[in-house]
């Protein structure tokens, strides 16, 4: 599954995209977010407060109970500033 | 006619009328960015592709809600300075009505629903820019 | 900065933006003759200096109503024909929502308030347009 | 005192502006176009039916029960449909 950062996302956890494998038990965005901050001091900074964060996936913006199943491409951000 | 566009380069809003002026009505937003409150330069991020289709998805919305004859959603990215423009949206219709309304509605729902992340630089210090509730009450008017 | 303008000539929008754009939010409605429905030609006729003095007080009522920096009104006077441009309304504002609902009042209360007819000719022949109804019910909601 | 025409009211009339004088008793525009009904045919083919004129007194538009004491010029036209 591909993962893509945005804003202060990505920079705190340093990379704009990786390629994970989630295990078995990992069935919505939330439970993803708690997975990965387990993964790196950046991961932990950039996913210490889950009530700032957003996510998409396969491009399309989902709530944070959203499933993950069949999903190719999952993004994590913070709320949008646009306009 | 739709026209949605993400742009690196300075949004040319005279050419933008040629394509929207197509009869009746027609009602424009333009954001710019400030000058007034110590911004030196201002940096857009977006999701590349996700960005593109959630303005598609707003403009057929708007498109299709008022009737309109064509609607011009351009947003541009990268670094930008004060006085230089954001966000250009236009609306065309045979109603003025329909045209304020859905032009009000596009930059409204722009600002919640489309994937931009927003960066300042204020006295050499880069900050990125919080989003605000009354954008998300905004939108939400709309439903 | 408040400018109103009676025009014989094109109106120049690309020109009205560069003195409209004074940071924020700037919001435009331009009114174009309709293609649309057989008129061969538009002519306005207006009650000189009676314009002038009620476009101006519309552009003071919405600036102060709703803290401008800056408004334009542009109406367009003699013959003109399918896809000109009639008329033109811009706001600037710190702020998207005032902006944009001080442009629709500005339109809403012009075609009420200020003394412009319009004769079309179709097909060959010339006559008077009425007045709207639903003109004056918008011009209405705004006091 | 003044009288300026617009629109059809002016084509009906036939001229744009004219000097009057009006008599003792015309206190209103509404009493004013009474009376300029008996000055031409013309006159009487434009104010034939008073619902639809509107009216201004020195350039500000007022109701057709406005008095015209002291006013310079009277305007006369039908409902405006600029924009």
């Amino acid at each position: 599954m591909k993962l893509v950062y945005f804003a202060w996302v990505r920079e705190r956890i340093g990379v704009g995209e990786e390629d994970v494998t989630p295990p078995v038990g990992i069935v919505t965005i939330a439970d993803l977010v708690a997975w990965l901050t387990g993964r790196s001091d950046g991961h932990a900074a950039a996913f210490a407060d889950p009530a700032r964060l957003r996510a998409a996936v396969d491009q399309a913006f989902v709530a944070m109970d959203a499933p993950i199943a069949g999903a190719r491409e999952v993004a994590i951000f913070p709320p949008v500033t646009g306009g | 006619m739709i026209r949605v566009h993400v742009s690196r380069a300075p949004i040319d809003v005279p050419a933008e009328l040629i394509t929207l002026e197509q009869g009746g009505a027609v009602a424009t937003f333009t954001g710019l960015v400030r000058a007034d409150d110590g911004v030196a330069t201002l940096e857009l991020e977006h999701y590349p592709g996700a960005t593109e289709a959630a303005l598609m998805r707003l403009a057929e919305e708007a498109s299709a809600r008022w009737s309109l004859t064509a609607a011009t959603i351009v947003h541009r990215i990268g670094p930008m300075v004060p006085g230089e423009r954001i966000v250009f949206v236009g609306t065309c219709s045979a109603h003025r009505t329909a045209a304020l309304t859905a032009c009000a509605f596009l930059i409204d729902r722009l600002k919640t629903d489309a994937p931009f992340w927003k960066r300042e630089t204020i006295d050499g210090e880069t900050r990125w820019v919080e989003a605000r509730a009354a954008d998300d009450d905004a939108a939400a008017r709309w439903s």
